[in-house]
């Protein structure tokens, strides 16, 4: 069976917690994911999607406070807008927006995110592995190695 | 009489088979008793809704099938409207009913009523009761 | 508007009234009900157990007949028909292994045209695209109170109607979704629509003791009392119901009732549709007025207001 | 970038966190596997790496290695980052080349796959190595303390908390919205399970707020907004007009007895009336008439000015505007308290239909000697005295389905001294307590319920309620007891609903203002279940009372005192320090486009007129990173977790 690889841009204060919940609470969910904490999911910039789709993840997942709770305000709808404008750039690219998956889950949400890792796993798995078109991304992709 | 607990395979199977059926979590009744007080037919019962739900959780299978509560349900949910931990009791009797079906015979088949009592009932009540009632 | 309508098999035997008064109803308010092509009993009962599925094959097929045939909308009277159709389109809507399973029993029946004898088979699968609707409902939402009060041709101002929910209008709430099971609005809301005064009891939504009726009658006898006793209490001149076996405990048993509850001297039973003919202007004698055991004529009596207004 | 210049000497260290990480991930194998990695020059497991032992591990093997970086893989940083970061400023490394890499609540805790868990160990832990290769060193910024609380909420909670930080030495800013502080406190008849007078021992404590030279007292007031940081709070009160001046005011009552506007009586939950002038109770304070503009005919002479012409002192002033107060202060005291569910959410016990269906504060007044029937029980309807009472609890509490899935732990016991009490008054009356489980678990508290059934004959009967509807001048109440299987129905002359304890009404806005976290059902969110449980986990604030959740009287104070205790420790500090993670721009790359600019929700960027580029106030920034995503140059990079690093992190994890 595939196994598909899935990195997860976690904000500390909301989806990184929560996973941290799930650990506590012993919820059993998949391993494909792996999880980097970053301070607030407005801090994932699509270049950091992009490169991790072309390192090998099949998808990415972005966890975020929900709306109205961010721990910086308003940093989740910083990040809604720009997933939002960003999904139709990965099309361009090749890359299936359903890849792309942007969640609210709080830090009491233990449940929900062993439960969405699972589902996005699944779904992935559905769409089978990534083939990119490396050149089109590399040139996308301008950071230093 | 002192009912001996097992924590045998046939207790646990009678559960799992009873969650499975009803899609319901058994276990997650706190013996509020709410369906009783609420449940227009507990006065005919001899065994209260809550009280079924509880032999289950004990995995006392054969208590659970003599019941008469089994067929005086009428399946009006008024308990499943009033759950606290939302569970639909009716669904629990019916997969105790459906354990029941290949061991008994007909709570109520239809040699049960007469002819000029058929013609008055109006169709659905037939049909019902003997989904219900009957194998 | 065109729209499918369920009737039910109670409705085409023992209470007509049910079906016509609301065929009459509908057409004043410019509603033209289809009956979709060989439909059959809807089976009275949702199975409750996750093994019973066959039982869903027949309300499926039904609601498939109504999608083949361009409607996205069935409105039912009946509740029991109402819950079955109801909570079967949401399984086969919700739960992908119910919806292949049903698919799978029904992809080869066969629907023969009465008229050109064309056999139809092979079914496209049905994943629960029409939406289904109590006849209070579609009332409410897609007709609208406003139009039913334009077309009002008698005043019923005066007249306090029980609205009788029974159990599975509104019951189980998560499939059903119809109104707060204890609080409901949607009964009331249409008798006050049509003119009427709705009786607020407690019992308005408690079991009238459904299919024991049959087997354990002396419990039916004593639920349906107390139903009648308590929308007695509360003023009402009749109860109305939309269910024919609702009906035919509150009605057909009062005789019961009666001899065991001295203290009941009897309430007339009339289906929601009847007043909603009536107020819409219907005559009489196409109420069905027959089919009550306890005279109902009382209720549908030229200008009733005015007797209170004077 | 420049980073790779000099080669650093990183340690890493695998926690078997007893068995809670080696059962599931194979710690040795990743020691193993991680000692060749770049970058790598140390690499062991150990069975407790947070016990003394594995803490001067950590400190030894720093020095004799030389270690300038440091990986710890254990379990979440939020637990024992500070331990470690301590541990390498005491070997003489900068915390900030500390990094935890969680192989235990993301990992060990949710697979079971050993082989799988171990993969995935590694992959993170290289992850951490790849970014800490990049780590610089870093020192905390610096900032001042305004030694100056606000406490927002003139409950027993807000009084305690104001009236310890106060003790302490510090000003406090006392903000309460309603004309008089006192709180649901004041509401309350007798007190479990001592029954003391609930009045008699708040008001020494109110007037002692009210008298007490370092808290200033806002009533009438509420907080507008919020801005700044721990330390450096800038508050705005928006002061609603009372329309009487409180200095001017001598109580005389006159204005009140010429108001022609009759309202229910909020203090006594509308079970009685007072005017559109009104007192809330006669011990208020501060002492003061009030003018509720809401149902005052219309603030117009010409429309009725009846009280403006009674009152003697001038007092009343109809032009009155709302005005704004600010203040700096250092600390945040949360106190908002909580209200009661609606009794219209309970369709089966009558909703709002029956008047004698009370919920358990209206109970309160009825048995108050202050309240609407001056201590006699009497039913709302008809005055009557109530020859049985049955009493429901969890009234919408423990119900996951459609009300509230927790217990609202206070109303075991106000239902035990509720029908305690109507015992003692009517004698000769009934009372039945309907209940799931009694928990009495408190200081006194089982010996108190016993009491009510002992020796009051209070009939406990274990079920919940299903029904409860009007028959004539009846309630019907269908229950049962489970304990011998029957079904009862009750005819009873009034019912108390022991109603659930929410958030309080109308705090979620207030509560968005101060950015402060709150959980699934509204309460306030504490930063530590067990170890921090009167702490925001925002900086700077801090929890008190029933705003954080249901909890009775005792447990309130104390939290109030504790979170006062923890102002204190914050204004005892010299200096604050503030993360030094923050997000600083790159002169040479910065076009000065304003991007980031317009992604600060702190206000902690701007641009430099005269040389054209961003420039941040460092304290200001909370390191969000927004800025740094948004950045086309790449100038605004974030300290510690450059793009760079992210990149190398995600190398790390994903090529294999």
């Amino acid at each position: 069976m595939f196994e598909p690889q899935i990195m997860c841009f976690l904000c500390k204060w909301c989806t990184s917690s929560a996973a941290d919940s799930a650990g506590t609470s012993r919820l059993h969910h998949t391993p494909n994911t792996i999880n980097m904490r970053v301070m607030c999911s407005s801090r994932v910039d699509p270049q950091h999607i992009l490169y991790a789709f072309k390192e090998g993840a099949d998808g990415v997942f972005i966890g975020g406070c929900h709306p109205g709770d961010c721990h910086y305000v308003e940093g989740n709808y910083k990040t809604l807008r720009r997933i939002a404008l960003f999904k139709p750039m990965l099309q361009d690219l090749g890359i299936d927006p359903k890849r792309l998956r942007l969640e609210w889950i709080s830090a009491a949400e233990g449940k929900k995110y062993a439960e969405t890792m699972d589902e996005f796993t699944e779904q992935i798995r559905a769409l089978g592995p990534l083939h990119l078109n490396e050149k089109a991304l590399v040139q996308e992709v301008v950071k230093d190695e | 009489m002192r009912v001996k607990l097992k924590a045998g395979r046939d207790q646990r199977k009678f559960i799992a088979r009873i969650e499975e059926l009803s899609g319901e979590n058994v276990f997650a009744c706190y013996q509020c008793g709410r369906c009783s007080a609420g449940c227009p037919m507990a006065s005919e019962m001899d065994l209260l809704p809550n009280q079924i739900i509880r032999l289950v959780q004990m995995g006392l299978e054969d208590e659970v099938l003599r019941s008469k509560t089994l067929f005086l349900c009428a399946s009006c949910f008024t308990c499943e409207s009033r759950c606290p931990k939302g569970i639909d009791m009716a669904r629990v009797m019916e997969a105790v009913r459906h354990i029941l079906d290949p061991k008994g015979k007909d709570a109520f088949g239809p040699g049960e009523i007469s002819p000029e009592l058929a013609q008055e009932l109006p169709q659905q009540v037939l049909v019902s009761l003997f989904r219900k009632f009957s194998k | 508007m065109r729209i499918h309508y369920y009737p039910g098999c109670t409705l085409k035997t023992k209470n007509t009234a049910l079906d016509i008064s609301t065929r009459e109803a509908m057409k004043r308010l410019d509603v033209e009900l289809v009956e979709p092509e060989g439909w059959s009993c809807c089976g009275a009962e949702y199975p409750l157990t996750e093994e019973k599925i066959a039982g869903l094959a027949a309300p499926i097929r039904t609601l498939r007949q109504v999608r083949d045939e361009g409607g996205d909308v069935v409105v039912t009277t009946c509740s029991f028909c109402f819950a079955v159709l109801k909570r079967a389109n949401k399984a086969i809507k919700d739960d992908p292994i119910k919806r292949k399973r049903i698919n799978a029993y029904l992809r080869d029946d066969i629907q023969i045209d009465p008229l050109t004898k064309e056999r139809t088979t092979d079914f496209e699968d049905y994943n629960g695209e029409v939406q289904v609707l109590h006849l209070l409902e579609y009332l409410r939402d897609k007709v609208g109170y406003p139009k039913i009060r334009e077309r009002i041709k008698r005043d019923l101002r005066g007249l306090a109607i029980a609205p009788y929910y029974g159990c599975r209008l509104l019951r189980p709430k998560k499939e059903m979704a119809v109104d707060e099971p204890d609080s409901p609005r949607l009964f009331e809301e249409f008798l006050e629509a049509v003119g009427c005064a709705a009786v607020d009891y407690p019992f308005k939504q408690e079991c009238c003791g459904s299919y024991l009726s049959v087997s354990l009658p002396a419990a039916a006898t004593e639920a349906s009392y107390r139903v009648l006793r308590s929308a007695r209490m509360g003023g009402a001149k009749a109860v109305a119901v939309t269910c024919p076996l609702c009906f035919y405990n509150l009605d057909h048993r009062q005789e019961a009732i009666k001899e065991t509850f001295l203290d009941f001297p009897g309430l007339p039973v009339v289906f929601f549709t009847q007043i909603l003919a009536w107020a819409l202007g219907v005559e009489r004698s196409v109420l069905g007025l027959g089919e009550h055991r306890v005279p109902a004529d009382g209720v549908f009596v030229e200008n009733p207001a005015t007797e209170v207004r004077t | 970038m420049t980073a790779k210049a000099k080669e650093k000497r990183i340690g890493l260290f695998v926690c078997h966190c007893g068995v809670n990480i080696a059962s599931v991930v194979d710690v040795e194998k990743v020691a193993e596997v991680l000692k060749d990695y770049p970058g790598v020059t140390f690499s062991t497991d150990y069975v407790y790496m947070c016990s003394d032992p594995g803490q001067q591990m950590v400190i030894d093997t720093i020095k004799e290695k030389h270690l300038d970086g440091i990986i710890i893989a254990a379990c979440s940083p939020t637990l024992h980052e500070k331990t470690f970061q301590e541990a390498a400023r005491l070997a003489g490394l900068n915390p900030y080349q500390i990094e935890i890499a969680n192989i235990r609540e993301q990992d060990s805790w949710v697979h079971t796959d050993k082989e799988k868990a171990t993969k995935k160990a590694i992959r993170i832990v290289k992850s951490h190595v790849a970014k800490a290769r990049l780590n610089e060193n870093l020192d905390p910024i610096k900032v001042d303390v305004t030694r100056r609380a606000l406490v927002i909420g003139g409950g027993v909670s807000g009084l305690q908390a104001a009236l310890d930080i106060a003790d302490h030495g510090y000003e406090v800013i006392l903000v309460e919205k309603n004309p008089s502080i006192g709180g649901k406190m004041i509401q309350l008849s007798e007190t479990f399970p001592t029954l003391d007078c609930s009045q008699c021992i708040l008001t020494p404590k109110m007037v002692e707020v009210s008298r007490h030279p370092r808290i200033k007292l806002l009533t009438y007031h509420e907080v507008d907004s919020i801005s700044g940081f721990v330390g450096n709070f800038k508050v705005r009160i928006k002061k609603n007009p009372r329309y009487v001046d409180e200095t001017l005011c001598n109580l005389c009552g006159e204005c009140e007895k010429v108001c022609p506007q009759v309202v229910p009586d909020e203090f006594n939950m509308g079970l009685s009336f007072r005017k559109a002038i009104y007192m809330p109770f006669p011990q208020a304070i501060p002492g003061t008439y009030t003018l509720d503009a809401e149902h005052c005919l219309g603030l117009n002479p010409v429309r009725c000015g009846k009280c403006k012409d009674v009152c003697d002192k001038k007092a009343i002033d109809y032009d009155m505007k709302e005005t704004i107060v600010e203040e700096e202060v250092g600390a945040v005291v949360v106190a908002t308290g909580y209200d009661l569910y609606t009794m219209q959410a309970l369709g089966e016990y009558g909703g709002e239909k029956y008047e004698d269906v009370v919920n358990g504060l209206e109970f309160e007044r009825i048995l108050s000697a202050s309240g609407p029937t001056g201590g006699t029980i009497r039913r709302p309807s008809d005055g009557k005295i109530p020859k049985s009472v049955v009493f429901v609890q969890c009234s919408g509490s423990r119900d996951t389905e459609k009300h509230l899935p927790y217990c609202s732990k206070i109303c075991c016991m106000y239902t035990a001294k509720h029908a305690m009490m109507y015992r003692h008054r009517v004698p000769d009356g009934q009372a039945i307590v309907f209940y799931i489980d009694v928990r009495a678990g408190g200081k006194a508290f089982d010996e108190f319920y016993m009491r009510t059934v002992e020796e009051d004959k209070v009939l406990y009967i274990r079920g919940k309620v299903s029904k409860i509807f009007k028959e004539g001048d009846k309630l019907i109440v269908w229950g049962v007891d489970t304990l011998t299987g029957k079904k009862v129905e009750v005819e009873a002359d009034m019912v108390v609903l022991a109603m659930a304890m929410v958030k309080a009404d109308g705090v979620q806005d207030l509560l968005r203002k101060l950015k402060i976290a709150t959980d699934i059902h509204g309460f306030l969110a504490e930063a530590h279940p067990k170890l921090r449980p009167v702490e925001s986990l925002n900086a700077g604030f801090y929890l008190a009372g029933c705003a954080h959740g249901p909890k009775d009287i005792p447990e309130t104070v104390a939290q109030a005192s504790a979170a006062a205790a923890k102002v204190g420790n914050l204004f005892a500090q010299k200096e604050l320090v503030h993360e030094p993670t923050v997000v600083p721009v790159n002169d040479e790359l910065c076009s000065g486009c304003g991007i980031c600019i317009s992604m600060c929700p702190y206000s902690a960027r701007s641009l430099d007129p005269v040389r054209g580029v961003a420039v941040v106030n460092e304290i200001l920034c909370e390191g969000c990173g927004a800025c740094a995503a948004a950045c086309p140059a790449g100038a605004a990079q974030q300290r510690n977790q450059t793009d760079s690093q992210i990149f190398s992190m995600l190398r790390a994890m994903l090529r294999e």
